[in-house]
């Protein structure tokens, strides 16, 4: 059972944690095309590597950002969203 | 006769408890302490189990918990292992996997037959004809497989526990505990595993001819037992290395989960045994087993014994043995060179013969070849591992005693992702990086003379400290393997009969592996696959390091070119029952969860709550369907009343609140009156129906939202999610598991309810879609009049401390009025009567508002909501599939179920999604998908029951009430 | 609210029992389970009380803060924090979110709820808690068997509380000292409550101890 | 005993040769270059020799064949899917699978078991209906049963779940099957290595050469090889490699863990899935249980173990068979896993020319294997994708026109 740090509560075992997936910035559904929205809507960056994701902490209720590589897990940091330069 | 010799210095039985057990029928006598094993064994019981493949008789090998061949049962319990289950009174044991018994089991006819059996036979048979596979397949299975399984063996649900610590030390031998006590005196709470029953490792049981053993024994153990800052867990195993050193500890009352700071491997290595034919028989041991035998239960491992070894390991247990008067008649030395320092010398001043450069060419059994008459000694030629047959010797013995070197225990250093090297100096891999917050130490780590495991616990105790900055001392520097090499770089006598074995578990022999290259399994995975080596139940212990060692050769290579195999938990097998253990099953009670019981509510799963499906109230005889039928008509005739605590429930606050449920949800809620409510529709980002639920709107920037009991936590979630990325001013509370929340329903629902409060309940007064606070049997509450499954109904939501209170003065209230409770079936069938479609019900993970009549809940002209822009390229694409509403025609044969197929041309056109026969309607209506241009009213379709049969149903307008004549 | 008996959000579990009932704050409540004998080796051995019964008082919003601070009550410092403002019992949830108890006799909570509304920035919250003490010497096992966090160690040292999952369920928890010994409280979810109360008594049992009344905590007369 | 064995026992020799050439140095061109040397990739090199005659054909892989999910899985075969395209598809799939053994010369251990889905609910009950529906539709035989013949096929199941979730019913499904694993890859390498195909292992792809949306070489770190075609057959890599040539999927990566028992006699002859208590289990021919779980929770790219998994899976099997609990689990493992967003699998052709995908296999690769071989063979020979395969285009999420299997989405194995 790997071990999170949420931002607020600290550091817990991932079972206290939803995986909520990746950040992914919206492209402005009143410009893009249709098949940008498509993309957006399904597609993923599926290669491994560094990610910044939803994770949330059940307990508190707590949503934030994880920057995680998904090819060793190991979690660079933690914070909550719009607080990047804050962490 | 009895093996059991005098009692030895720190030996493990009790001599004053003495037990006798059953064994294949035959009364043994042993001591409160012994194994299985060493209780057999001290009774001169040789033949402890027959192989897996051959049904070859097995004595002791390892006696460190990888002796699969000795699995027995107690006929509650299979594959209990004998080396390290300890004897109880009156057990009564028989070996697996034999029929007949172990001594005349009829399967070891196999081993005759074993040369048309060769490695992987099975692949190239039994297939041609293919009807003939079953037959043989059925032969297969019989013959594999080990215990059998006892169905009648009890649940048990073992408590799991966690537990947390600066430094696991995994291993209680010399350098392990050396790392213990370093780590506790820097300041770190320790925890200290191992598997056998008492710490002190090898201390144990290698004397290693050297008086000073015992008492070193003796006083790391008092050091350890007695330091404050370490906790020691005997007769338990660490199961494997989990992510952020989280580590299962194994004790036979159950799981331990520790969670540590750093882990320290010091578990040593496991003894290999060197490969010559026969090396099978009982009575051929690894030299540790024996010396275990000895110093631990003090039994001889043979009377008299030859002991083949390929380092100088071989010799120092000769002379354990020698000094517990085992007799020995020769150390056999598969080296030219032959032992360091004195050892040669004090073997041969304890009467002991030394064949330098020679090798068991193979073990001659005895006439019952149930053990062992005496070996053949032939000199080796280690370049070609050939036995020289011109030179032979014949020494008579009735047991051998194997050193041919040791694989690191390395298991959890592998799991947490160590790269291992292959060193030189001492024939075996060692970590070569590390990764963080892991420590080895000891043999593991390629350690092996006492005194520098000492250090290298002291160092890898401190390096361990350091880590979790609790000291900034320097480690102590430990020095390098020198001298004789502790292992021998290829211990394996050729053979051309064979029968010289790898895998005991499986059954391999050195041919096997030969022969699968040639077949062009020549990768070490690939053999592993192709050969099953350690894919047994010790997992490659004793097999892995020689099959690597063999298949280097084979492909001329250096070891280190061939790599290993990974090492996947557990490191011991582990039961099911501990691994499972106690699990947490947790659910959800309503307010009113006792009065349904004591009604005869029938509990039914809903998600994580449990809710009456129906009720069967005591003393009248009903069926589920009557039951169903009679609470749906209460409603319809009189009034009835249903639990809808479960219901997601959550307040919007805030001066963005319209403006975020404008966004979140596909409807408008800036222009909603105060005191009324909204249909709140939610979409995933693909346009796909997720939820349904009433926005209320409670004041100009505060609203009350209901979801679907089943997705109340997943659109909260959301909710807080989409807060976050948008901005908004908006605080959300859940209030689901606070509110309770009934539905009152029915004509007479207004007339109840009346009794109960000053609200003005009047159409004009209290409209549909209406929201009121008011007080209901003296409790503040909320009421919605909401038409789900009734024209009127009202939603009473209250805190959950008075929900049973109100709920029980509203059934008073109406008891006059004939006012029953219903359950979720009643209210399928009655929402179904009012045509309203539940959402994962009617529709699936694919429906969007189009397909399922749901145009009229999206606001397309909005600026945003979740879905919208994917909605507005599915506008452009032609509608697939329709939900409708549909009668079934009144002379039909078979009452088609939910999911019958409607067919249309012989193709699938869609499928029934709600069914049920309305006695208020008297008929039988429901919801189906169907083809968009089946869709109008008026259109008849076809629907395919279970038997074939089709019936024909006609779409109707939503409502079906309006079909009701009565 | 004449006439309106509150139900402990437990209280089902609890009937079966057949304990000597009493009234808190217009909730029904177990009294006692047993001779107070039992009960009190039961508290130093290992036990659970329901406490759900105690009044609360909670806010939430950017200006939950200073609308409390405006009451005259002091607050935690930090986030996952706790305090008490003369007897009630601070619990700081979240940057902009409270928890208030009060034991036994004191008003605070239900004054506070009688003189602060829903407004800018402020939302007053119901509750529903089910909430229970844990005591005994035997709290730390209990703990092992049904957390995966170390709540022995500094986790909840210093005023500290955690929300932290227990036998799969979201709860609030915090250290107390009563009368020398270390209790543990805990909060969580009242439909929840049924499920938690089982689950930890069967293991309490199991380790040798057994339900107790709030009696044994409070003198409720 | 089969007359067939009689010649390693009076044969001083082994007398078997090779399943497959070493090969080492691959050659300057081929034909087709296969990324992957799993069951797909190898049965598709196949099947390019066998139907369409071209042999010049490199399968590239970077471990060992058969190392990746082929190796990991849990050896289910069946063909009760939702849709009847993931039907007729996967049927096709069990019809070559019956004939596999005899076609490669290799016993595959296809045992016929008979497959149970359990249902809990009753809107599991509903589905299970729903897949019964549509498979007896085009022809594949499968049934709801109730919890009385499924304890007739298992007697040792606790059809109450221990009071956990008892068993309302079940979808039956008789050509349910279980196969060993390892050979579908060796049988396949061996015949396509019969045929001229060349299998490099140990090779690994570190780049895909594109020149005006044409595929027109590869880069291995056993030098430059040009073709026109390359299929990508890497399950659990497919990101990685559709980077190369720059084409974005739906596919994020989960591992899937699996764990056995020690070998047991005999007694689970069907193969058990319960949707609601995530666990698959069936007893293999050499008597262990086989079983596994549901995906991971979130995206990693490795094959790590978790305790979580098998706390979870053990807890679960003991629900169904309470006796289990002395018996011990010897070894768990993961592979990683392709999904996609309707847990159905990519295939055909990209927009990238000459560049083929046979990915987002998710939990049910292996039962694929064969067919996804024959119609990917066929993709790659006459640059068109069959009908059979079409609906699993890479295009459809473009076309917000997803495969319904999305409906049985609880339900996986």
């Amino acid at each position: 059972m790997k071990l999170l740090q949420c931002p607020v509560n600290g550091i817990r075992p991932v079972s206290e944690f939803t995986y909520g997936g990746e950040y992914r910035e919206m492209p402005d559904p009143d410009t893009c095309s249709d098949k940008e929205w498509a993309g957006y809507v399904h597609y993923r960056h599926g290669a491994p590597g560094l990610k910044k994701e939803w994770w949330y902490h059940g307990p508190s209720g707590t949503w934030f950002i994880a920057e995680r590589n998904t090819l060793t897990d190991k979690v660079s940091r933690t914070y909550l969203y719009g607080q990047e330069n804050k962490a | 006769m009895t093996l059991r010799i005098a009692e030895q210095e720190n030996e493990w039985i009790n001599r004053d408890m003495p037990l006798t057990f059953e064994y294949e029928g035959q009364q043994i006598e042993a001591y409160e302490g012994d194994t299985i094993s060493s209780a057999l064994w001290a009774a001169d019981i040789k033949v402890l189990g027959r192989s897996f493949k051959y049904h070859r008789a097995r004595g002791l090998l390892s006696f460190a918990n990888h002796d699969v061949n000795a699995l027995m049962t107690d006929g509650v319990d299979t594959n209990i292992r004998a080396d390290v289950i300890p004897v109880t009174h009156n057990m009564q044991l028989t070996a697996v996997n034999t029929d007949g018994g172990v001594i005349k089991d009829k399967g070891r006819y196999i081993d005759k037959i074993s040369a048309f059996l060769p490695v992987g036979f099975y692949y190239k048979t039994f297939h041609k004809p293919k009807w003939m596979f079953p037959f043989w397949e059925d032969k297969i299975r019989k013959a594999a497989g080990l215990g059998e399984v006892n169905f009648n063996y009890p649940r048990i649900t073992r408590a799991k526990r966690y537990a947390h610590c600066d430094v696991l030390v995994v291993g209680a031998g010399a350098s392990g505990l050396s790392a213990a006590l370093e780590a506790a005196e820097a300041g770190s709470q320790v925890i200290l595993v191992d598997e056998n029953r008492k710490i002190g490792g090898s201390l144990t049981y290698d004397m290693a001819t050297d008086v000073n053993t015992g008492s070193l024994l003796k006083q790391l153990t008092e050091n350890v037992l007695n330091h404050a800052n370490i906790q020691v867990i005997a007769d338990a195993y660490a199961g494997g290395y989990y992510t952020d050193h989280l580590v299962p500890i194994v004790e036979k009352r159950g799981i331990t989960k520790v969670r540590a700071g750093t882990v320290i491997v010091a578990s040593g290595a496991f003894e290999q045994p060197p490969v010559f034919r026969y090396n099978d028989l009982p009575g051929v041991m690894l030299s540790s087993a024996a010396q275990r035998l000895v110093n631990r239960y003090s039994v001889k491992p043979f009377t008299k014994g030859v002991l083949v070894t390929a380092n100088d390991y071989g010799y120092r247990a000769a002379l354990d043995l020698a000094a517990a008067k085992v007799e020995i008649v020769a150390v056999i030395d598969m080296r030219q060179t032959g032992a360091e320092g004195d050892l040669t010398e004090k073997v041969k001043q304890a009467g002991i013969a030394v064949h330098l450069g020679s090798c068991i060419y193979e073990v001659v059994p005895s006439s019952d070849k149930l053990g062992v008459s005496a070996v053949i000694v032939c000199p080796y030629n280690e370049a070609t591992a050939e036995a020289d047959l011109h030179q032979q010797v014949v020494l008579n013995c009735d047991g051998v005693a194997m050193s041919a070197g040791w694989a690191p225990a390395a298991a959890l250093l592998y799991q947490a992702g160590t790269q291992m090297r292959y060193d030189q100096a001492v024939q075996q891999f060692v970590p070569n990086q590390l990764p963080e917050g892991v420590f080895a130490a000891g043999k593991v780590n390629g350690i092996f003379e006492l005194e520098q495991r000492l250090l290298d616990g002291k160092r890898a105790g401190a390096e361990a400290a350091r880590y979790l900055g609790k000291s900034t001392a320097d480690p102590v520097a430990v020095m390098a393997h020198r001298g004789n090499s502790p292992s021998h770089p290829y211990p394996i006598v050729n053979h051309p009969k064979g029968k010289n074995f790898v895998d005991f578990d499986e059954d391999i022999q050195v041919k096997d592996f030969i022969n699968a290259a040639k077949e062009g399994f020549d990768n070490i995975e690939l053999m592993k696959r192709f050969t099953t080596v350690g894919m047994g139940p010790s997992q490659g212990k004793h097999s892995n390091m020689n099959a690597i060692r063999i298949l280097a050769r084979i492909r001329d290579l250096p070891v280190e070119k061939i790599g290993s195999t990974t090492a996947r938990p557990f490191f011991h097998p582990t039961p099911i029952g501990h691994l499972g253990g106690r699990g947490f099953h947790p659910h959800r009670h309503t307010a009113m969860h006792e009065w349904h019981v004591k009604e005869g509510g029938v509990m039914m799963e809903a998600g994580v709550w449990l809710r009456p499906a129906y009720y069967l109230p005591l003393g009248i005889n009903l069926t589920s369907q009557q039951a169903v039928q009679q609470e749906a008509m209460a409603v319809r005739k009189s009034a009835g009343m249903i639990d809808g605590s479960t219901l997601g429930k959550i307040e919007v606050f805030g001066k963005d609140a319209a403006a975020f449920l404008e966004r979140f949800y596909t409807g408008k809620f800036a222009s909603q009156k105060v005191g009324n409510s909204r249909i709140a529709m939610l979409l995933d980002e693909a346009g796909v129906i997720v939820d349904d639920g009433v926005a209320v709107r409670l004041d100009q920037d505060k609203f009350y939202v209901s979801t679907n009991s089943s997705n109340a936590a997943t659109v909260y979630r959301e909710m807080q999610r989409n807060l976050q990325l948008w901005g908004m001013q908006v605080t959300l509370v859940n209030l689901t598991g606070v509110m309770s929340a009934m539905t009152l329903a029915g004509p007479s629902s207004r007339s109840i309810l009346s009794e109960l409060t000053d609200l003005d309940l009047l159409e004009e007064a209290f409209p549909q879609g209406a929201y009121r606070e008011a007080l209901v049997a003296g409790v503040k509450a909320r009421v919605m009049r909401v038409a789900f499954v009734s024209d009127l109904a009202f939603e009473i939501h209250v805190p959950s401390s008075a929900g049973l209170h109100v709920w029980q003065k509203i059934m008073e209230a109406g008891k006059t009025y004939g006012l029953r409770p219903f359950g979720t079936d009643a209210q399928r069938l009655l929402r179904l009567e009012m045509g309203h479609h539940l959402i994962s019900h009617d529709t699936d993970g694919l429906t969007n508002p189009f397909e399922a009549h749901a145009e009229s809940l999206v606001a397309m002209d909005k600026a945003f909501f979740i879905g919208q822009r994917s909605l507005k390229i599915l506008q452009k694409k032609p509608v697939k599939k329709k939900l409708v509403t549909f009668v079934l025609d009144a002379d039909f044969g078979e009452l088609p179920k939910e999911c019958n197929l409607v067919i249309e041309k012989g193709e699938i056109a869609g499928r029934v999604t709600s069914i049920s026969f309305s006695e208020y309607v008297n008929r039988v209506i429901g919801f189906a998908f169907v083809l968009p241009e089946q869709a109008k009213a008026g259109h008849r379709f076809a629907i395919r029951t279970d038997s074939g049969r089709i019936e024909m149903a006609e779409v109707v307008e939503h409502s079906f009430l309006s079909l009701n004549q009565g | 609210m004449q006439n309106v008996v509150l139900q402990s959000p437990v209280a089902f579990a609890q009937t079966s029992l057949k304990p000597e009932m009493g009234f808190i704050n217009g909730m029904a409540i177990v009294n006692r389970y047993s001779d107070p004998d039992v009960e009190s080796r039961h508290a130093a051995t290992l036990a659970i009380c329901d406490v759900s019964c105690l009044t609360r008082f909670a806010i939430k919003g950017p200006a939950a803060t200073d609308s409390l601070k405006a009451k005259g009550i002091e607050l935690p410092g930090s986030a996952n924090s706790w305090s008490r403002h003369d007897a009630t019992l601070v619990m700081r949830l979240g940057n902009s979110e409270f928890l208030l108890e009060d034991p036994i006799g004191v008003q605070q909570c239900k004054e506070l709820t009688e003189q602060l509304q829903s407004g800018d920035g402020v939302h007053v919250v119901l509750r529903n808690d089910a909430s229970f003490i844990l005591s005994g010497e035997l709290l730390e096992e209990l703990l092992a068997q049904v957390c995966a966090i170390n709540l022995s160690g500094p986790m909840l040292a210093d005023n500290q509380l955690a929300m932290t999952s227990i036998a799969g369920v979201s709860v609030v928890v915090l250290r107390q000292e009563v009368a020398g010994q270390s209790l543990l409280r805990l909060w969580c979810d009242g439909t929840f409550g049924v499920y938690l109360w089982e689950t930890l008594l069967n293991i309490i049992k199991e380790l040798g101890g057994g339900p107790v009344g709030i009696n044994q905590f409070f003198n409720s007369n | 005993m089969p007359l067939r064995l009689l010649k390693y026992a009076v044969s001083r020799e082994h007398p078997a040769p090779r399943f497959f050439r070493d090969c080492t140095e691959p050659k300057k061109t081929y034909d087709a270059v296969i990324i992957g040397g799993g069951g797909h990739g190898l049965a598709a090199a196949y099947y390019l020799a066998k139907d369409h005659g071209i042999t010049n054909v490199a399968v590239l892989e970077k471990g060992y064949i058969g190392g990746g999910n082929t190796g990991r899985n849990t050896t289910i075969v069946r063909s009760n899917y939702l849709t009847p395209e993931g039907v007729n598809f996967y049927n096709a799939s069990v019809k070559l699978f019956e004939d596999l053994s005899e076609e490669l010369d290799l016993n595959l251990f296809y045992s016929n078991r008979g497959h149970f889905t359990l249902a809990h609910t009753d809107s599991a009950m509903r589905t299970m209906r729903w897949r019964a529906e549509v498979n007896k539709h085009v022809g594949v035989e499968s049934y709801v049963v109730g919890p009385d013949e499924i304890s007739k096929a298992c007697p040792q199941l606790d059809i109450s779940c221990s009071g956990q979730a008892p068993i309302l019913g079940a979808l039956y499904h008789a050509p349910g099957s279980v196969a060993r694993h390892d050979a579908v890859a060796w049988g396949y390498a061996k015949e396509a290595d019969r045929m001229g195909v060349e299998i490099f292992q140990s090779t690994e792809v570190t780049s895909i050469d594109v020149k005006s949306g044409k595929v027109v070489g590869v880069q291995t770190n056993k030098g430059y090889i040009s073709t026109n075609r390359v299929l990508s057959a890497v399950a659990g890599f497919t990101p990685r490699i559709c980077e190369m040539v720059d084409i974005e999927t739906p596919i994020v990566i989960h591992p899937l863990q699996a764990c056995v028992t020690e070998p047991m006699k005999p007694w689970l002859d069907t193969i058990l899935v319960s949707g609601s208590l995530h666990v698959y289990v069936s007893q293999s021919s050499r008597g262990e249980l086989v079983m596994g779980s549901s995906l991971d929770p979130y995206e990693i790219h490795s094959t790590r173990s978790s305790l979580d998994f098998v706390e979870g899976l053990t807890s679960h099997i003991t629900d169904m068979f309470p006796f289990l609990g002395n018996v011990k689990v010897v070894r768990q493992w993961a592979g990683m896993a392709d999904l996609t967003p309707d847990f159905a699998p990519i295939m055909g052709k990209t927009e990238v020319e000459g560049f083929y995908i046979d990915a987002g296999w998710g939990t049910w690769g292996f039962k694929a294997t064969p067919i996804s071989g024959k119609t990917m063979a066929e993709t790659i020979a006459r640059d068109m994708a069959p009908d059979m395969i079409k609906s699993f285009r890479l295009s459809r999420f473009e076309d917000y026109e997803l495969t319904g299997e999305k409906g049985a989405a609880s339900v996986g194995h």
